[in-house]
């Protein structure tokens, strides 16, 4: 087992842990803070395996975009200091076996995929550049379409935000 | 064997870096501050008052660590040491001089605005689990404003991205070994810079923009409830943070460790490279945190929706249309 | 200071048994930090804030030894200066603002009304004739109010008296003291 | 809000944020500015009426003109002068109401100058120190006249 084995598996321990405590946590804001625990050791992992790109957005984008959204809500709505109610024994066993279930799919699926052996061909290290050109590219491979149905809909959804927001104006 | 030789060193670096520039920088505050309101300044403990942070830091030190009734008692002692960690994070890709750099990562600027985004974290953490209203209010004053100025200041930042071609911090001072981009890049440049300084100067909570710990309306914002060593922490990681901010601004508008140059003077060129480049890097970074400093002197505080204005009817169009002509700009070549 | 040999400590000081030289020179180092980091708590009741802020102006300048840290906030300050007259409806309000500070912390009664309820020591049912019958007074001042320099003189005083003591919990003011001399 | 009042206002903001910075880097840059008195070693020129505390100036042979009257005491909005008198027999074996002890207490008084006003042998004054810090209370109440002190000759 060498020292890189031994911090994939610590940060895998982190992220797991983590996410199982956001959920079993009876406090709605220390379940945010670990789920962002758990979205860091995720990130981590991505540094791990030298994806620095993919890492920096991660980070971005849950750390500092969606887990900063679910605290502002938590802060805006919930009564945040108290318990949350224990869940029903019965949903309890009902997510147990749902959760299991995914699991089991999960498996089966890393299973049977067969995974090509990278060792030593490539440094993971995405040139920048590549990306974006990638992003913009019409060809086969290129991301062009995606990239701007994405753009289309997050247009549409602040224009959404907006006329709502004029509606209850003038009411 | 030698990586972990090399971690350690590094860490103790770090380490050693992050107590001296929290002492020089709280001390160098307090001057700048005294000699602008034309008083003297701390001046009696230690030789002109050098020793003062360093007594405060042991005082805090020996301080009682409250933890109140009613608070969060994990997440109110984490928080700290979310904000250290976060700040610390920092400093690995930032060239200190040439050649001096912990990491040298292909997406530098782009880390540096992810990690940076952990500070809100850290705030958010420690408003929430004090258990107390002011904290509170602190906690989602701060949040709102750095969610909204990491937009302008992310999009200055990307002004002088497009103008090198590269997200690596040793690319982008190399591209200014022929003249710094606040000379060469014409006017978008100046207003990129102008709109960095302001939205970094709201992103590290400072005065003019220090609505989370305003003590007239909130008493002390996030970190009314923190005593002695772990508000310490908090204290210490805002001023490296400025520190971090400012070194990205010298970095990316002022060359880092880029000597001056002047076109082909020769003789001047040769002259400018006897000065060693941490002392290049340092100085533009000073000035810089100068400057912050200066603002922070001169200016009232600015009512949240002052704030919010500013950002979101100012700053933003303005850095989103200089965007744009910064791309102008380097697609037709006409910078220097 | 002006004096070569500053005078004893008032009273009689506990030494902790057996306490080794690193100790000693530790209690000496922490009470050189301690007394000259005085963070005072932004805490005015009336006329006496008035100079109490003029202190920390550019002419008179308390910064010049460390005091200008004001907090707003109880749990990072260390000194809190009573400046002004404590009704009976504030005395609460001091006593908990004193709980909330964290150790080691002083208190500064500044002016006659602090010290002993001054003017309104007689024929006023309001009033609390003292600071120090709610919460325990490290240096009183006289003057109504006292000018800057008088207040800068106690902050320099506590400062002696932070510097021998070390912990305030281990001082005893047995015996009346003459004034220090400065 | 037109295109013309917005950018009119981004300029004016700039220019007098500009304008104040200008003030504060005068004061940076030129320490002669500084107005700072250093107090313990400085110390200010007080004002002539400054009133610090109420003194009992004694002459060389020890001897005070405070003749027991007690109209410093009625004078007194505070209650800070409390005189204690005691009987006396003088050089032609008079009895007569003497000073016992002068009790003032500096932390009750508030420098009005009522009590010197109202002395009719000017035997008390305001003297001008103002460092009265102390760590016991007790200490700020004080006997203004001094030990084995006497009357003047000739004061009524």
């Amino acid at each position: 087992m060498t020292a890189s084995t031994v911090i994939f598996y610590i940060l895998s321990a982190f992220a797991i842990a983590n996410g199982f405590l956001a959920v079993t946590t009876r406090k709605i804001f220390r379940a945010a803070i670990f789920l962002l625990f758990s979205l860091i050791g995720v990130a981590g992992l991505y540094l791990w395996m030298s994806y620095e790109f993919i890492f920096a957005v991660q980070v971005i984008v849950y750390v500092g975009g969606i887990v900063v959204l679910i605290i502002f809500s938590i802060f805006l709505t919930q009564q945040a200091g108290e318990d949350m109610p224990m869940v029903l024994r019965g949903r309890q066993l009902f997510a147990g076996l749902a959760s299991l279930a995914g699991f089991i799919l999960a498996w089966l699926l890393v299973r049977d995929y067969p995974f090509a052996e990278l060792r030593g061909t490539s440094s993971g290290e995405a040139p920048i550049a590549e990306i974006g050109t990638k992003m913009l590219d019409t060809g086969t491979g290129g991301m062009a379409l995606p990239f701007e149905v994405v753009s289309i809909l997050l247009l549409s959804a602040m224009v959404g935000c907006i006329v709502i927001a004029l509606k209850t104006r003038k009411a | 064997m030698a990586l972990f030789l090399e971690f350690v060193i590094a860490g103790l670096l770090c380490i050693g870096l992050f107590a001296i520039l929290g002492l020089v920088l709280v001390l160098m505050e307090r001057k700048v501050s005294a000699y602008m309101q034309i008083r003297l300044g701390p001046n009696r403990v230690g030789p002109k008052g050098a020793l003062q942070t360093l007594a405060d830091t042991l005082k805090l030190l020996s301080k009682e660590g409250l933890t109140p009734r009613g608070a969060d008692r994990f997440l109110f002692n984490l928080a700290p040491f979310v904000a250290m960690i976060g700040t610390m994070l920092l400093l690995a890709p930032i060239p200190f001089a040439k050649g001096f750099q912990l990491w040298d990562i292909n997406i530098g600027v782009l880390y540096i605005s992810a990690v940076s985004s952990l500070a809100v974290i850290s705030i958010l953490l420690a408003g929430w689990a004090s258990n107390n209203k002011y904290s509170l209010l602190g906690a989602m004053r701060s949040g709102a404003q750095i969610v909204s100025y990491e937009l302008s200041a992310g999009l200055s930042i990307i002004a002088i991205v497009v103008l090198t071609g590269s997200l690596s911090i040793s690319d982008i001072i190399a591209s200014q070994a022929d003249g710094w981009w606040i000379f060469k890049g014409h006017l978008p440049v100046w207003i990129a810079f102008v709109t960095f300084i302001i939205a970094v100067t709201a992103e590290t909570n400072r005065a003019p923009f220090d609505l989370a710990e305003a003590e007239s309306e909130l008493t002390a914002g996030f970190h009314t409830e923190y005593s002695g060593m772990k508000f310490a922490l908090f204290f210490l990681a805002e001023y490296i943070n400025i520190f971090i901010v400012c070194a990205i601004g010298a970095i990316l508008f002022f060359g880092g460790w880029m000597p001056f140059h002047i076109g082909n003077w020769e003789g001047f060129n040769r002259i400018m490279d006897y000065i060693p480049s941490s002392v290049w890097f340092f100085g533009k970074t000073f000035f810089l945190i100068f400057v912050i400093m200066w603002f922070r002197w001169t200016f009232p505080r600015l009512r949240i929706d002052q704030l919010l204005n500013l950002e979101w009817k100012y700053l933003l169009p303005i850095s989103m249309v200089n965007v744009l002509l910064i791309t102008l700009v380097a697609i037709l070549g006409w910078h220097f | 200071m002006t004096n070569k040999n500053p005078d004893p400590f008032p009273g009689q000081v506990h030494d902790s048994p057996g306490g080794g030289i690193l100790v000693s020179t530790l209690d000496d180092v922490i009470g050189w930090a301690r007394s000259n980091s005085l963070w005072p708590l932004v805490f005015g009741t009336s006329c006496c804030a008035i100079e109490m802020m003029s202190t920390a102006s550019a002419k008179y300048d308390w910064s010049r030894f460390g005091f200008e840290v004001a907090r707003a906030t109880p749990r990072q300050a260390d000194v809190i200066i009573i400046a002004g007259t404590i009704v009976n409806k504030m005395a609460p309000v001091l006593k908990r603002l004193y709980d909330q500070m964290a150790d080691p912390k002083y208190v500064i009664a500044m002016g006659a009304c602090a010290t002993s309820g001054g003017p309104f020591f007689y024929n006023t049912y309001s009033v609390v004739k003292g600071a120090d019958h709610v919460i325990p007074v490290d240096v009183y001042v006289a003057g109504c109010p006292p000018r800057p320099e008088a207040l800068l003189h106690a902050l320099l005083t506590l400062q002696k008296k932070v510097r021998q003591g070390g912990k305030r919990e281990k001082i005893t003011i047995d015996k009346f003291w003459e004034q220090p001399t400065s | 809000m037109t295109l013309k009042t917005y950018f009119s206002n981004i300029f004016s903001t700039i220019r007098s944020l500009l304008k104040g910075m200008r003030r504060t880097g005068y004061y940076f840059t030129h320490h002669k500015e500084i107005i700072t008195q250093q107090y313990p070693e400085y110390k200010p020129p007080l004002p002539e009426r400054f009133r610090g505390e109420v003194v009992m100036p004694h002459n060389a042979d020890n001897e005070h003109k405070c003749t027991g009257c007690t109209a410093c005491e009625l004078a007194c909005p505070n209650g800070t002068i409390k005189i204690v008198t005691k009987q006396e027999i003088n050089a032609a074996g008079k009895k007569k109401k003497a000073l016992d002890t002068f009790v003032y207490h500096l932390e009750l008084c508030t420098m009005c100058n009522l009590c010197i006003v109202a002395c009719p042998t000017d035997a008390i004054e305001m003297a001008q120190s103002f460092e009265h810090s102390v760590f016991d209370r007790n200490s700020l109440i004080k006997t203004l006249n001094e030990p084995g002190s006497k009357l003047e000759e000739g004061i009524e």
